[in-house]
């Protein structure tokens, strides 16, 4: 690794409207190095990627590439000086295929008249072969959420590029899909390309970065060598306090309780999943971990009667329950975080307190049915803070919002309606590491005063910090359970993995 | 051929365009009557939209079945030398009715005179309101026949009654709502208007729903007639309208088809034998029109005219 | 000190009425209000018949029936949806109304049937499209050619003259209160009656949930199918409304009404701000939307602006204001 | 022996074989295309005059000056754009090459100027979309009425008579090569070309890519504004081509020609597949969609439907088809 300075901005500032999400920022990219940028949600790290890359012109400041002074004003210009960016929002074109998606750039610039799909299809297969299988031609439209984001993190392997942007390239990707990812960027590199990677999870900057830079309110705080710092000191930089508990206190032994809150017996799925039951005690949160596509977004979403046709038996609270649609879930306090936050989660173009109170605006309604503003208002701020929202006003589109405050808004929706028993599918994706210690305390908080809770989650550290209690779900089964001492991402992966082999973990 | 008499199955065609207008109702009912008479056959064809490339596709399509002659409203003229010249090369005769292709071989054109209408309101107008006054028209830009009626009267009146003053002139294309609009416009713009001429029914409604509203004093006079215009004229809201002789052009129409899909029966003081053209050639035909006041209005109910009658 | 009294003894208020003035500033309807403010100034001193009561009633009465439609095509485009059919489906009300009563039946029964049978063509519209699955583009276009060549054979395509309909049915459409026209009357509660629900309630939140993202609507629980039906057939049955007005106020059913409706209503509701995507738009905008074109039109008219420029003057102005519009709600943004 | 020879010879050709059975099956269209074919068997049971040559060429004659705008106006819409003022600007084309031959241009430059003048409308369009910001529909429609005006200005409403037009100019119009008449091959032509081009070449690729996701695209470096640019564009200039083959086929230039086109237009489009959210859409299935209508219409003419029954019959075949089309491609999904 050389000490040249390939990318360097100084003293860059860009504001929307009041919002001031640049203030003066420095920064250096040193060729070959993994640079690590970490910060709170809303701390600018995606509006700066979003200046580097030409999609925001920066209001003041100066970007240098290799000394030369540059103004990058579209996405093809940063290209043409060699930027790649995997975007924090999946950016793919539904309608076309991933092989493609994928080379969309190359299309682009392409000298040839024709296409050639064929050649196409078999560079794709190559390119994703590595990371993930799937089939080339088939249409983006029809892929799970983490797929799109293997898809998009291809398309950026597959550009020329000296500078690689990966904007929470993992938040949606288990372990598995993270390793590759960070043996690729580690082989791109050591050919001399370099790196910005931003993510909230610590020990993916501690394991695989070079320096660290880290941000807050808008300003660079300090760039450190990895090799010099704990987690710790960047966590601390980063919210201005040291977070003394990444995860609240589980449930003790003698806090566990036998009563059921929800009970799952043998639920089935036409093709996705098989015999499922588990049960949800009182009190506990329980996990479910797989690795992608094992199927477990599909199992809680047919529970609540989102997605699919499904036959099997639940009981809520010792009572049969049959529901017959979401909205009757909902209304029986049932309720479910999606993954896929822009896709299903959010609306993005709706004030912040109308995202708020969607599941149940009628909370806020008076006896007419009239909507109340002002309580409406008033309780979304209520939640909003609780939560540590970043925000300007409440009547903002969510699409001002920086990615991992728009996940605060859906949770805050999701808390709205006083829930009974939540599903939550990967809750804290793209969320800071304050933030997310905050969302795991007002689980367990639930959870104590007898809400049912339900938590995917790719991120194996997450599931052990959190939960109780941890399903593994391989190809639509439930293959295991782990618990106390045995939760280890070990033994979760190898159930995740080998599934119907069961290992004698006990 | 035994004389004025067609062979079985011979049959005549009338294509039109907008064909669900309530105008060729009546047309139609001429063009049977006189059919019946000859004992032919009839149809009644055309598109129902205001589209020339779907006329000019019913007319080939109408060719298929190889009538012996066609009475022929051309949505315009031109784009119709050819399919008419074509059709008249493979044994179908044509003649043209209240539009005109006249470039091309049709052998007659029946129509109601426009220009006559035209100097028969403008006479009429300053009859009722003086030779030196103020009025206005309202238009439907592009159809020829509207065009005529409009444009016609506003030279006549230049030329004869120059102190005659047209304050407004308005596309309304047939469209009611518009025409209010229009009209409630020119009313507030001219308080001393006199007289209103529309060349057709559809605007006359709308003109005079605003005429009432702002309760002036203002003579109307349109063309064609619809039953809400005609309970105006019965009222005095209206004071007359220009129809023409629909029936009279239905029935002529059809004889004059008939004629030229049978020349043979008489023979005129020409050379047509020895040049090979058909005898049967009438460059234009006057159907007239009628004039509708509060007085006669009783007979122009279509309503009371279809019944019994089958429409198609 | 008094001063500072003062200021703490009336917050509340204060920052309510700065807020409230900044909002009317920060509105979407702002800016359009003012191009309109600017065109009535213009047209005052061009000439001096507009600024009349008589031409302000002339010119609400020329756009105040189709506002009901514009009504239930904004509300039916923020739910994502779109209608071509109003201008058949309102020309049927006429007719069927008017068909029922040339036949002996009670002429405020005849209404009530016929916008009875719009809403059921409403219906029959959000059956394909939340059933069948079509769009509503291409259903909504079969719709406007079934409807009209209903209109047609029910009335042989002659106009039916309805001179005979009784004073007090005839009150709605050409009669006034006071100096008040009765039409303008029904469009003001029409409007001001949809645009507080479309602001409050919460019935009216669930088509903007539903048209800003339906997927993430039905992940809140709401059934978007039931609100797309709901809005195709709510503006379906506005036509109907509209359909009776104009029948009541011409006198006679025009089998030919209405036809190119469907451009002038869609308009008026994306000049006022309404996306084609769904999602948002006000009915206070759209209606702005609808005032300008006919301010437009009718000053035209006014101005007697031969007949050949006014197509020309007419779009040009149109497309200046929503350019003007476009940049100041940018600028503002 | 030779059996499994031959098969084992000719692996790629047999596998081939079948994968282009199996995506014919697959193919969007295979519904569209199976639709047509029972409404012609229907119709030659029903009609003797239906499967003659003549009537085949005058179906295809009704469509196929109009089937060069439904090319542009697909790619239009897949790149996620729509234009209105088709039907004007055709019929300004018209206009303004008769007007300028009637001032003695020669035809074949008048006709060239006339398309660059349309090609210029589209840039116009091109321009307030893609800079100012604004919506093609309110673009569009505001150029529908602009250009219908200009239209009556430089006519007076009057329709030109170019009989003088030289023959060779109308022989792209009038002519004949062999049976085929000549219009008939510049359509093939046109959609030949453009069917081609869309699905293989890299330029085209990138209208769909806009018209998918306008922001993927952006970050992918593609300039989506001269994508929309480029396909607002071409869409008027193929009206361009449409008007001046209109000329040369009517001897004449109707300023009221093309009234409700845009309808017409998008209707089989979409009837093809396309989406009007853009990203999706093919030339052969708009075609389809085209022909559909076409056949549709003149099978009813060909009947003597009586024409107050015949708009209902034909938006219910309308309804009926794009079910049946929707459910069969559902299925296969
Ligand atoms: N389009 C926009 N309009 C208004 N404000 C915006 C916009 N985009 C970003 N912001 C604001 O800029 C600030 C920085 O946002 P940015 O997306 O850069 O944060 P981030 O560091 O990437 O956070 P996260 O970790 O949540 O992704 C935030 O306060 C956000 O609300
Ligand atoms: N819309 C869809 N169409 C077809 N297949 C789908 C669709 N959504 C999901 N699948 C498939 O269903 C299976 C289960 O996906 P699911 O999203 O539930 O997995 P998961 O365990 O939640 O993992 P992740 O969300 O991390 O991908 C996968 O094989 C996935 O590809
Ligand atoms: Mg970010
Ligand atoms: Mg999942």
């Amino acid at each position: 690794m050389t000490d040249d300075v390939i990318l360097k901005i100084s003293n860059l500032s860009k504001s929307f409207g009041p919002v001031r999400a640049l203030k003066g920022v420095d920064f250096e990219l040193r060729k070959g190095e993994i640079h690590a940028l970490a910060g709170e949600n809303g701390a600018g790290k995606s509006t700066l990627m979003n200046v580097i890359d030409g999609i925001l012109q920066p209001d003041s400041g100066e970007i240098s590439i290799d000394g030369q002074r540059v103004k990058i004003g579209s996405p093809a210009v940063a290209q043409k000086l060699g930027i790649g960016f995997v975007h924090q929002e999946i950016a793919l074109c539904p309608d076309v295929s991933v092989a493609e998606n994928i080379f969309m750039a190359t299309t682009n610039t392409s000298r040839s008249f024709l296409m050639n799909y064929h050649a196409l299809e078999k560079k794709a297969a190559a390119v994703l072969g590595e990371l993930v299988t799937i089939d080339p031609s088939t249409l983006v439209r029809d892929l799970s959420i983490s797929h799109q984001q293997l898809v998009e993190i291809a398309k950026a392997l597959t550009l020329d590029c000296r500078v690689l942007i990966l904007d929470e390239p993992t938040a949606a990707l288990t372990e598995k899909e993270a390793q590759i990812l960070f043996r690729i960027m580690r082989r791109l590199a050591g050919k001399g390309i370099s790196i910005i990677y931003i993510s909230h999870r610590m020990v993916e900057i501690f394991d695989n970065c070079d320096r660290v830079s880290v941000f807050r309110d808008g300003c660079h705080i300090t760039t450190r060598n990895v090799a010099d710092v704990v987690p710790d000191d960047v966590v601390n930089a980063m919210v201005g306090r040291v977070i003394d508990e990444l995860y609240p206190r589980k449930q003790s032994e003698d806090e566990r309780s036998e009563d059921v809150i929800l009970d799952v017996r043998n639920l089935s799925e036409r093709t996705r999943f098989k015999d499922v039951t588990f049960q949800i005690r009182k009190g506990e949160i329980l996990g479910l971990a797989g690795l992608i596509g094992a199927g477990r977004s599909e199992i809680v979403k047919g529970i609540c009667r989102l997605e699919g046709k499904v036959s099997g038996e639940m009981s809520l609270n010792g009572l049969p329950l049959s529901l017959t649609s979401y909205k009757d879930s909902i209304s029986k306090g049932i309720v479910y975080l999606s993954e896929d936050r822009k896709g299903d989660g959010i609306f993005l173009e709706m004030p912040i307190s109308a995202n708020v109170s969607a599941l149940k605006p009628e909370q806020v309604a008076n006896a007419l049915g009239l909507i109340v503003r002002y309580k409406e208002e008033a309780q979304a701020a209520r939640l909003a803070a609780r939560l540590n929202l970043k925000f300007g006003a409440l009547t903002d589109p969510v699409s001002s919002l920086s990615g991992g405050n728009q996940q605060k808004v859906a949770i805050a929706k999701m808390l709205w309606v006083d829930p009974k028993l939540i599903f939550l599918d990967e809750p804290t994706r793209g969320v800071d590491v304050g933030a997310k210690a905050e969302i795991h305390r007002i689980l367990r908080t639930l959870a104590a005063s007898g809400v049912g809770i339900l938590v995917i989650s790719s991120e194996l550290p997450e599931l052990i910090g959190v939960c109780d209690r941890v399903l593994v779900v391989c190809e639509g089964r439930i293959s295991g359970e782990v618990s106390g001492k045995d939760m280890s991402e070990e033994n979760i992966m190898h159930l995740a993995s080998v599934g119907g082999v069961r290992p004698s973990l006990h | 051929a035994n004389g004025l008499q067609c062979e079985p199955g011979e049959t005549y065609i009338m294509n039109v365009m907008v064909s669900g207008h309530p105008y060729w109702v009546p047309v139609y009912q001429g063009f049977k009557q006189a059919a019946a008479a000859f004992g032919c056959e009839t149809i009644f064809s055309g598109t129902p939209d205001y589209d020339i490339t779907k006329q000019i596709a019913s007319f080939e399509q109408d060719m298929v079945k190889q009538p012996a002659g066609m009475l022929l409203h051309p949505m315009q003229s031109d784009p119709f030398i050819e399919p008419i010249n074509r059709a008249i090369d493979s044994g179908t005769q044509i003649v043209t009715f209240a539009a005109d292709s006249p470039k091309s071989n049709r052998t007659a054109y029946i129509t109601s005179d426009n220009l006559a209408e035209a100097k028969f309101a403008a006479e009429e107008i300053v009859k009722q309101v003086g030779d030196s006054a103020e009025y206005a028209v309202l238009e439907n830009p592009g159809q020829s026949n509207h065009d005529l009626r409009v444009t016609a009267l506003i030279s006549y009146m230049e030329e004869n009654y120059p102190d005659m003053k047209l304050v407004g002139r308005q596309a309304t294309n047939q469209d009611s709502n518009a025409a209010y609009r229009a009209t409630a416009s020119i009313l507030q713009a001219n308080p001393n208007l006199a007289a209103l001429w529309i060349p057709e029914a559809g605007s006359a409604e709308g003109a005079v729903a605003a005429v009432l509203e702002a309760e002036a004093e203002v003579l109307i006079m349109h063309a064609d007639v619809t039953p809400t215009t005609l309970e105006h004229i019965k009222a005095g809201n209206i004071h007359m309208a220009l129809n023409p002789n629909q029936g009279i052009q239905g029935f002529m129409g059809f004889m004059a088809t008939f004629l030229a899909a049978h020349p043979d029966v008489f023979d005129p003081f020409n050379d047509y034998k020895v040049s090979g053209y058909n005898p049967m050639q009438v460059p234009y035909i006057d159907n007239g029109f009628a004039v509708i006041t509060k007085e006669n209005a009783d007979s122009f109910d279509l309503n009371a005219y279809m019944e019994g009658r089958d429409p198609s | 000190m008094e001063d500072a009294v003062s200021l703490t003894d009336t917050p509340h208020t204060r920052s309510a009425d700065a807020s409230f003035i900044r909002r009317m500033l920060r509105m979407r309807e702002t800016g359009l209000v003012a191009i309109i403010l600017v065109l009535f100034v213009a047209m005052s001193i061009a000439s001096p018949y507009f600024l009349t009561w008589v031409n302000m009633r002339a010119m609400v009465m020329a756009f105040a029936v189709e506002g009901i439609v514009v009504v239930g095509m904004t509300i039916l485009l923020i739910s994502g949806g779109i209608d071509l059919s109003v201008g058949s489906v309102t020309a049927l009300a006429m007719v069927v109304a008017g068909w029922l009563f040339l036949n002996g039946v009670d002429p405020w029964v005849a209404s009530a049937i016929s916008i009875a049978v719009c809403t059921g063509i409403g219906a029959f519209m959000g059956f394909f499209v939340t059933r069948v699955g079509l769009h509503h583009f291409i259903v909504s276009l079969a719709v406007m050619v079934i409807a009209r060549g209903v209109c047609l054979l029910g009335t042989g395509g002659r106009p039916l003259g309805l001179y005979t309909l009784p004073p007090e049915f005839k009150f709605i459409g050409q009669g006034t209160i006071g100096p008040v026209p009765v039409v303008i009357l029904i469009f003001l509660a029409v409007v001001i009656g949809f645009d507080f629900m479309l602001r409050r309630t919460t019935l009216f939140r669930k088509v903007f949930y539903t048209g800003s993202n339906e997927k993430a609507a039905a992940y809140s629980g709401i059934r978007t199918k039931r609100v797309i039906f709901f809005t195709t057939t709510l503006c379906s049955a506005l036509c109907g409304v509209a359909g009776i007005i104009y029948m009541a106020r011409f006198g006679s059913a025009q089998p030919t009404f209405g036809i190119g409706m469907e451009l002038n209503v869609i308009a008026a509701a994306v000049i006022g701000g309404a996306s084609l995507k769904g999602g948002s738009g006000t009915i206070f905008g759209a209606i702005l939307g609808a005032v300008l074109l006919s301010v437009v039109s009718s000053s035209l008219a006014l101005l007697d602006v031969s007949v050949y420029w006014q197509d020309i003057i007419r779009g040009s102005i149109l497309l200046t204001a929503v350019s003007i519009d476009h940049y100041l709600v940018k600028k503002r943004a």
